[in-house]
């Protein structure tokens, strides 16, 4: 069975299409992780729901701070993980549910570049043998061409023919990188996940390693999904870039348009964080507050609404000043750290028995909150009565209770995606819709915009 | 998943191992070549005595209920009988006679190497490619390579003569004890009791103890070895904390976690080696029990004995995870900080 | 320049400081306002190979109230560079006779690990990368601080608790009261970092060394400790090193930046007229490789080859093999840094192309004469561990 | 269809191929290598045919036996060509005449300086075939290997350098050697001395009678016993009074102690390996299960080895044994086969433990995602990208865990249960010798147990060494805690 497939016959119809024609199309895909508790863990939620279309010979971006779920989505798109739910379009197949030779076919034609140059190649393996692998598993063509293949393909990466017969020890960083890709490419797939392939890497290296990837995809054709958190990388190697935050997809649109003019919120703050190597430049920095909440048990409404510089405010609070509503945040956040935290034995018993424990402060959180400042009773009674509720030891109550009482439609709903911008860019805000104003009229400036 | 949610799996997780640990007793009991009841009364071709055994034993049941009954008996702790060594006398009784001096010396066999091999260990860690480490480091190697069982003989030989050898006698020295005989247990808060009683267990539990404290000086070393070379280490000296603090406080206590496991771990497997310990030294403790109803057939002591065992080890193992939640902070910490 | 001085000076201040009467007369002497001073530092590692000259005669110095970035790519020595300020480095490796660091006037390489005690901590602090692995796991975050402030400040029980708690609220950390208890793995990321900066802060110290504080964090989390730190730096009038890989945070952060290259400074300026006028070849090189520098571009200008690992006193500049501008001389001369131009004092080059007003001839000759200067001393003191 | 199996075409040649392109220095190792074996070809026979066949034949059905005794007969005939290392090229027993001249032994050489040569022939012998081995080594690396460096040598190169390790190694082979030529080492043998002595005899010089006298074997033990008192002693390094040199003396029985200890290292030997074949292949079979796998498949394994420790090793193993004693499976090898098995069924979880760490972190390793997303098979990358590196680690406890299995095996023997007498097991000798320990025969015990004790620091110091070779950074590895496998059972 080791007859050659023919060119262009990839085994799945969908992969046929013409240069700038959808190649798939991913629908509220899920990717959950089981927890390993036995009983009643929360699962979490990688990707919670992210849909794009990926267009044949483009290079699409995915950033994204650490855990937001970026590298599920590319294992997920590479069979690598399970989808829990929601639908990856190839043609007419389903990634998500194939299997048998469909299956192999799509192994064929979607492959990986890892991110560590140390731990992606087997070391015990000549730099030939690591190549050829997928060429054997496949049963491509004679062992004659497969190795005629592999002597090619280093060629091709900018390695030479005499390193078939050393091992990756023998190599740097970079030179490993190398070996990575041509080991991708072995098997002439039509799209590649290249996971943070360059952020292990110095940059004069990564230099080097970002054209060869670019011109490798104009000589081949290649598909890329290009996951990276370096927002300067992304900028100068994609055509359109997603920016994820805790599973979902915020902003996704044309690379340039996407950083001359950021819509989401999220994608401004993350814009505007980016050190620029320019000590001239003045930038109006918007740091943001606190950490991203944990991916087990994300915010019911939208997902950066516990970080979001622009949240909409509740109906009738405009005039609460601005450093009273960011007190009233930061009370939230603390609470809900609270009550993330377990509690040890000791502290339940001294609770029980209505001793002092670290939680009994949470009226030195609400003094050092909101003393001095002139709070008005629509905010203070809320907040009082939380913190009773939290010296009872029931954050969930009191967060329940903020809630209701000064939450947003950020805390309630899950924003829709916008269409904004020219070239068919989406944001998912709620402050697109028509009776909010644009984050961009509300938050300092981020990006070329003016 | 909280550390007390944790420990309570791993307790969770001891139930199959006592149900599985169980059945392969009785697999090997029941099952295997030898019929119990012929055994126990050994060939003396009494049939009639030969039919009662098998009753009483459930023998003369079909295979699945003698499992029910056998597995609902030592659930329940109804552990049966002696029929050979100590015929009719309860399994529980015996063990009542008999544990406490296997204790006792099980205890000091961990408690000397804790004591003696642990600090040894770390100090050769502290000082590493010193000539006291390479005499720690080959010392406990060869301590370590040493059969029980040999050790005990020749410790029991120059004991014996160490009126001639040393010109010191042991026998006398301080109080007065025998060398191979069991321990007197009682009274032990009497001081004089309690220092016979320890001297008469001392040669004993440091042989049974030998191959223990040899790991432990080892590992005791490797383990001060990783911590000093640990980030937090370094930043402790950056912030400009004394030599001696930066060990007391940050080296010790985070190098004993990976000693929990060893040292649990050796605890049970002295069980094994009090078999050879106790037979040398006459002590006759639950080793001894077990061999001698093992020679003389009387497999439902043995079998009694081994679910014993089997609980003992279970219980070893959740002093360990008790152990670790005491001891390491992170124990079944598996989210990300808040 | 000051690499010239420092080759016939060291001796003098050595020999000098070691008569203890003499330090402080000898620390007026050297009237420098900078307080730290870090002159021909050459530490190296000893492998059963080779001997690895990880910082090989680095000179730098740090004024009050100061940010130096110290940038350079994996490999080239800043990391170490830190550790042997804070006297960390330990067999295998050790500095070699005729480096120093001056603090405060006071020469740290001579002091014994007792002596250095009493520097660590309350004169120079130090933050390191991963802020994890920096904090003791079974120790809480409160305790980890109140060490310090015992150590330094000899505060114990309420007291040092209540000052821990401060500074977690100096640093950022919201909650502190509840928090000073917790353990560093129930922090997040960003909250280690300022746990570890409050620990630093803890201390009370005069110069800050932040080895790539920032590189195991997010973005967004970078931007709040870098934040934090320009406060602090305020607050305090702390001068701070600062380490790190990435050139835009060096730009946000630093005052002055000197550029690593296997071992060696190859280029000292202010920020701005680094990164708008770098002159030395690598620096140029590293700068146009950053992809956001040169937005349209197709392709990235790039470094041919990879870092060398500097394992031998340097007789050529180690930079050759890959430099674009490279001459016959460079194989040859040891470069060693010089103004890049008549009077520019603050912009120092390691390469042969500069003074660049000067005739090429007769700048090879001022390194190749430095650097014979230099040698005698380094090659006594090598003593043939590089063979 | 295996990807592992390359197959030829023309820019890339098998080994075959390569040897023939160069046959240089293939032929010259070759010329070295046959007469080597040839000299000992006899022997080689031989020691197949030392197995316990006769046990396996009487247990095969009856058709069977017949095939089996053919068999047998070929393979005693080989046996029984002359070797280099036999013991009647240099021949130790005879008897000495009055003027002091040797009799029987070969050249008239006293016993113990013929019984030394011999010794040292085999001991050349053996170390000839370890430099062959290196030797082999460096052929292929120089002359037949494509890559012109590869990981397996730098490990090599560290283990030369590690002279803990080499220690080891030299104890290891010591005894491997001794357990290999045991009928050829000791000066007398097991069937002439210790099994059937009244089927054999010896002639000495009666002073008395003044002339050449015949005596069994057994008759001649009882007059040469060591029980401490009153001068019944044969020592180490001494004659007996019928002119029988014994080099480690005699056991209280009158046995020879050296030829016990030769043919109890071959027990040893064979227990322990056997016994770690099958717990290692058990252990690395469940180790890339579980770590491939992890989830259920770890739980169920995490049940299984966390059931079978927690019965006491040594007491299971003494309790199983007795159980299966009057069964044809105890029979075998004396009881040898029975407790290799107890020891590898009750053995693999810890080995399993230990390797499990190494092979979930190869696990984690992106190469194996990689494997993955390109589809190769489960087994596939089970035994090409994880096995090599879980291999090493079980070399390292296997190691120890060696030096655990003798140690446990003589503490069975040493309380009388085990290997049945009169085979030999060094723990029976420590056991026979205890009540003389004090005594001037003290070598009974103390011999050994010191043999133990050394061959055990051997096995760990080899384990050492091979931890230092495969993984440098860990010359403080992780998953020590396992290293207790080598107290065998606690015995």
């Amino acid at each position: 069975m080791s007859q050659q497939p023919e060119r262009g016959d990839t085994g799945l119809a969908g992969l046929d299409c013409a240069p700038g024609e959808t190649l798939l199309s991913v629908r509220d895909l899920r990717t959950y992780y089981e927890s390993g508790d036995l009983i009643g863990g929360q699962p979490v939620k990688a990707v919670d729901g992210v849909s794009f279309d990926v267009k044949k010979g483009e290079t699409i971006g995915v950033v994204g701070e650490s855990g937001c779920g970026k590298t599920t989505l590319g294992r997920t798109l590479v069979r690598l993980e399970a989808a829990t739910g929601g639908e990856v379009r190839v043609g007419s197949d389903d990634v998500t549910e194939l299997s048998g030779e469909d299956l192999k076919a799509w192994r064929r034609n979607a492959q990986v570049v890892f991110q560590d140059p140390e731990s992606s190649l087997n070391d015990r393996m000549t730099i030939g043998e690591i190549i050829r692998e997928p060429l054997d598993v496949h049963d491509w063509g004679t062992p004659a061409e497969r190795r005629a293949r592999v002597r090619d393909l280093l060629e091709k990466v900018g390695l030479q023919e005499e390193h078939y017969y050393r091992y990756p020890h023998q190599f740097s960083g970079g030179q490993r990188q190398r070996i990575g890709i041509a080991r991708a490419l072995a098997l002439e797939p039509e799209f590649v996940v290249l996971d943070e392939p360059v952020s292990a890497l110095d940059v004069s290296v990564q230099a080097q390693i970002l054209n060869l990837l670019m011109d490798l995809q104009d000589e081949l054709g290649l598909t890329y999904l290009f996951i990276a958190h370096d927002l300067s990388v992304v900028r100068h190697i994609c055509d359109r870039v997603a920016v994820m935050y805790l599973g979902n997809v915020m902003e996704l649109g044309p690379t340039d348009e996407l950083f001359e003019d950021p819509a989401n919120p999220y994608t401004r703050a993350l814009l505007s964080a980016v050190p620029e190597p320019d000590p001239t430049a003045e930038i109006d920095r918007m740091t943001l507050r606190g950490t991203p909440p944990s991916p087990r048990d994300p915010p019911e409404g939208c997902a950066f609404s516990t970080r979001c510089p622009v949240k909409i405010r509740p109906d009738g609070s405009d005039e609460v000043d601005e450093s009273t509503w960011e007190a009233v945040e930061v009370f939230r956040e603390t609470l809900r750290a609270r009550s993330r935290t377990e509690r040890s034995l000791s502290e339940r018993a001294r609770e029980l028995i209505g001793l002092e424990t670290r939680f009994a402060t949470v009226d030195e959180v609400v003094g050092e909150l909101f003393t001095d400042r002139d709070i008005p009773v629509s905010v203070k009674e809320p907040v009082d009565q939380a913190a009773d509720l939290a010296r009872e030891g029931d954050e969930d109550a009191a967060l329940e209770h903020l809630k209701g009482e000064l939450g947003s439609v950020c805390d309630h709903e899950s924003p829709e995606d916008h269409a904004v911008g020219t070239e068919g860019r989406e944001s998912r805000c709620h402050r697109h819709a028509a009776e909010y104003e644009e984050p961009s009229a509300v938050g300092p400036s981020v990006g070329g915009e003016d | 998943m909280s550390r007390w949610s944790y420990f309570a799996r791993r307790v969770l997780l001891m139930i199959p191992i006592v149900f599985f640990g169980t059945t392969i007793t009785f697999l090997v009991l029941r099952m295997g070549p030898m019929d119990p009841a012929a055994a126990v009364i050994a060939g003396a071709g009494d049939t009639e005595a030969y039919e009662s055994v098998r009753q009483s034993l459930g023998l003369d049941q079909p295979l699945w209920l003698q499992y029910v009954e056998y597995l609902r008996d030592l659930f329940t702790l109804q552990l049966g009988y002696s029929w050979v060594v100590n015929r009719g006398r309860p399994v529980w009784e015996l063990i009542g006679v008999y544990a406490p001096r296997t204790i006792w010396l099980g205890f000091w066999a961990v408690m000397l190497p804790l004591f003696i091999g642990l600090p040894l260990g770390f100090y050769a860690g502290l000082n590493p490619n010193t000539l006291s480490d390479y005499l720690a480091s080959f010392g406990g190697i060869v301590w370590r390579a040493m059969p029980n069982f040999w050790l005990a003989v020749i410790l029991v030989s120059v004991l014996t003569q160490s009126d001639q050898l040393f010109g010191f006698d042991w026998e006398s020295w301080l109080v007065q004890t025998q060398i191979v005989t069991p321990p007197e247990l009682q009274r032990l808060w009497v001081p004089s009791n309690f220092l016979a009683a320890f001297k008469a267990i001392l040669p004993a539990a440091l042989v049974l103890g030998s191959a223990s404290m040899g790991n432990e000086m080892r590992i005791g070393r490797t383990a001060v070895l990783e911590t000093v070379n640990e980030n937090y280490v370094e930043t402790a000296r950056a912030k400009g904390v004394p030599r001696r603090t930066i060990i007391s406080k940050h080296v010790f206590r985070n190098a004993l976690i990976p000693l929990v496991p060893i040292i649990t771990g050796e605890a049970f497997l002295l069980l094994g080696g009090s078999v050879l310990v106790e037979t040398v030294f006459s002590i006759n403790g639950l080793g001894y029990l077990f061999y001698s109803a093992t020679i003389n057939a009387d497999l439902p002591l043995v079998g009694s004995l081994m679910f014993f065992f089997i609980l003992l080890s279970v219980g070893i193992n959740i002093l360990q995870d008790l152990l670790y939640t005491l001891i390491d902070p992170r124990v079944g910490y598996g989210g990300e900080g808040a | 320049m000051a690499a010239d001085a420092n080759a016939t000076g060291v001796d003098e201040r050595r020999s000098s400081a070691r008569q203890t009467q003499s330090d402080d007369v000898d620390a007026a002497e050297s009237a420098d306002d900078r307080l730290l001073e870090v002159e021909n530092l050459r530490t190296v590692f000893h492998t059963e190979r080779e001997t690895i000259r990880a910082v090989d005669g680095v000179s730098f110095g740090i004024e009050e109230g100061e940010t130096l970035g110290l940038v350079g790519e994996s490999g080239s020595g800043k990391s170490v560079t830190a550790r042997s300020i804070m006297g960390l480095v330990d067999d295998p490796g050790e500095l070699l006779p005729g480096s120093s660091v001056r603090f405060d006037g006071r020469e740290l390489t001579d002091l014994t690990e007792k002596g250095y005690e009493s520097v660590r901590g309350s004169g120079i602090a130090m933050v390191f990368q991963d802020p994890l692995s920096t904090l003791n796991p079974v120790y809480t975050v409160g305790n980890q601080i109140e060490e310090a402030l015992s150590l330094h400040r000899g505060l114990s029980g309420i007291d040092a608790t209540e000052k821990a708690i401060e500074l977690l609220e100096d640093v950022g950390i919201p909650d502190a009261a509840r928090r000073v208890s917790e353990y560093p793995h129930e922090f997040s990321g960003g909250m280690r970092q300022r746990a570890v900066i409050a620990m630093a802060l803890a201390c009370d110290p005069d110069v800050l060394v932040c080895d790539e504080p920032t590189t195991a964090l997010d973005v967004t989390i970078q931007a709040q400790i870098l934040e934090l730190l320009s406060d602090l730096q305020a607050e305090h009038g702390l001068s701070i090193l600062f380490i790190t890989h990435d050139m835009g945070v060096i730009a946000e952060v630093a005052d002055r930046v000197a550029v690593m290259y296997a071992g060696e400074i190859v280029e000292q300026a202010p920020v701005v007229e680094l990164y708008e006028n770098p002159r030395h070849p690598y620096t140029r090189g590293l700068l146009r490789s950053i992809p956001s520098t040169q937005q349209g571009a197709e392709r990235l200008e790039t470094i041919a080859g990879e870092v060398p690992t500097p394992n031998k006193a340097a007789t050529d500049c180690r930079f050759a093999p890959r430099c674009p501008e490279a001459f016959d001389a460079c194989e040859e001369v040891h470069p060693v840094p010089v103004p890049v131009e008549e009077g520019a004092e603050d912009h120092t080059a390691a390469c042969l192309l500069y003074p660049e007003d000067e005739p090429r001839k007769a700048a090879v000759d001022r390194h190749a004469a430095a650097g014979d200067e230099d040698s005698p001393e380094s090659a006594g003191s090598t003593g043939g561990d590089s063979r | 269809m295996s990807a592992v199996d390359y197959p030829v075409d023309e820019d890339e040649q098998t080994l075959l191929e390569r040897i023939q392109d160069e046959p240089g220095p293939a032929l010259k190792l070759l010329a070295v290598v046959v007469p080597l074996f040839a000299v000992e070809f006899g022997a080689v026979a031989s020691l197949v045919m030392s197995l316990p066949w006769s046990a396996v034949g009487s247990a095969l059905p009856g058709f069977l036996q017949g095939l089996a005794g053919a068999l047998a007969g070929v393979g005693d005939a080989l046996a029984n060509l002359p070797t280099l290392l036999s013991r009647s090229v240099i021949d130790n027993s005879g008897y000495q005449l009055p003027s002091g001249e040797w009799v029987g032994t070969t050249l008239g050489l006293s016993p113990a300086v013929a019984w030394l040569l011999r010794v040292l022939l085999v001991y050349a012998y053996g170390f000839a075939w370890m430099a062959v081995g290196w030797w082999v080594y460096l052929v292929y690396r120089d002359n037949y290997r494509y890559a012109d460096w590869a990981p397996v040598d730098d490990m090599v190169n560290r283990f030369r350098n590690h002279s803990w390790g080499l220690l080891g190694l030299a104890i290891i082979f010591a005894f491997v050697v001794l357990a290999l030529f045991a009928p050829a080492l000791g000066p007398t043998t097991v069937e002439a001395n210790i099994s059937d002595p009244y089927l054999h005899t010896v002639e000495y010089f009666d002073e008395e009678a003044g002339s050449v006298q015949e005596i069994y074997v057994g008759d001649a033990n009882r007059d040469s016993q060591s029980r401490g008192q009153g001068g019944d002693n044969v020592g180490p390094l001494s004659y007996d009074q019928f002119g029988r040199f014994h080099p480690f003396g005699t056991l209280p029985s009158g046995k020879d102690l050296f030829t016990f200890m030769a043919a109890g290292a071959r027990v040893s030997l064979f227990i322990g390996v056997l016994s770690l074949l099958i717990a290692g292949g058990i252990a690395v079979t469940f180790a890339l299960a579980t770590a491939y796998y992890k989830g259920l498949v770890d739980l169920g394994v995490v049940i299984a080895s966390d059931s079978i420790q927690s019965l006491p090793q040594l007491l299971f193993i003494m309790l199983a044994s007795f159980v299966l004693s009057g069964t044809w499976l105890a029979n075998l090898y004396s009881g040898g086969v029975v407790l290799a098995l107890l020891f590898g069924f009750t053995g693999w979880p810890g080995l399993w433990r230990a390797v499990r760490g190494p092979a979930l972190q190869v696990s984690e390793r992106e190469w194996i995602d990689a494997a993955k997303s390109f589809g190769q098979r489960p087994s596939v990358t089970m035994r090409k990208h994880m096995l090599p590196y879980v291999v090493g680690y079980l070399l390292i406890y296997a190691s120890l865990t060696l030096g655990g299995v003798i140690i446990g095996v003589a503490g069975l023997s040493f309380l009388g249960l085990g290997i049945n007498a009169p085979t030999p097991e060094w723990g029976r000798a420590v056991s026979a010798g205890q009540p003389y320990v004090p005594t001037q025969s003290w070598h009974i015990s103390l011999i050994p147990g010191i043999m133990v004790v050394i061959v055990v620091t051997g096995f760990n110091a080899l384990g050492d060494g091979i931890r230092d070779a495969i993984d440098p950074q860990s010359d403080v590895g992780t998953g020590q805690q396992d290293e207790s496998a080598a107290a065998g059972g606690g015995a």
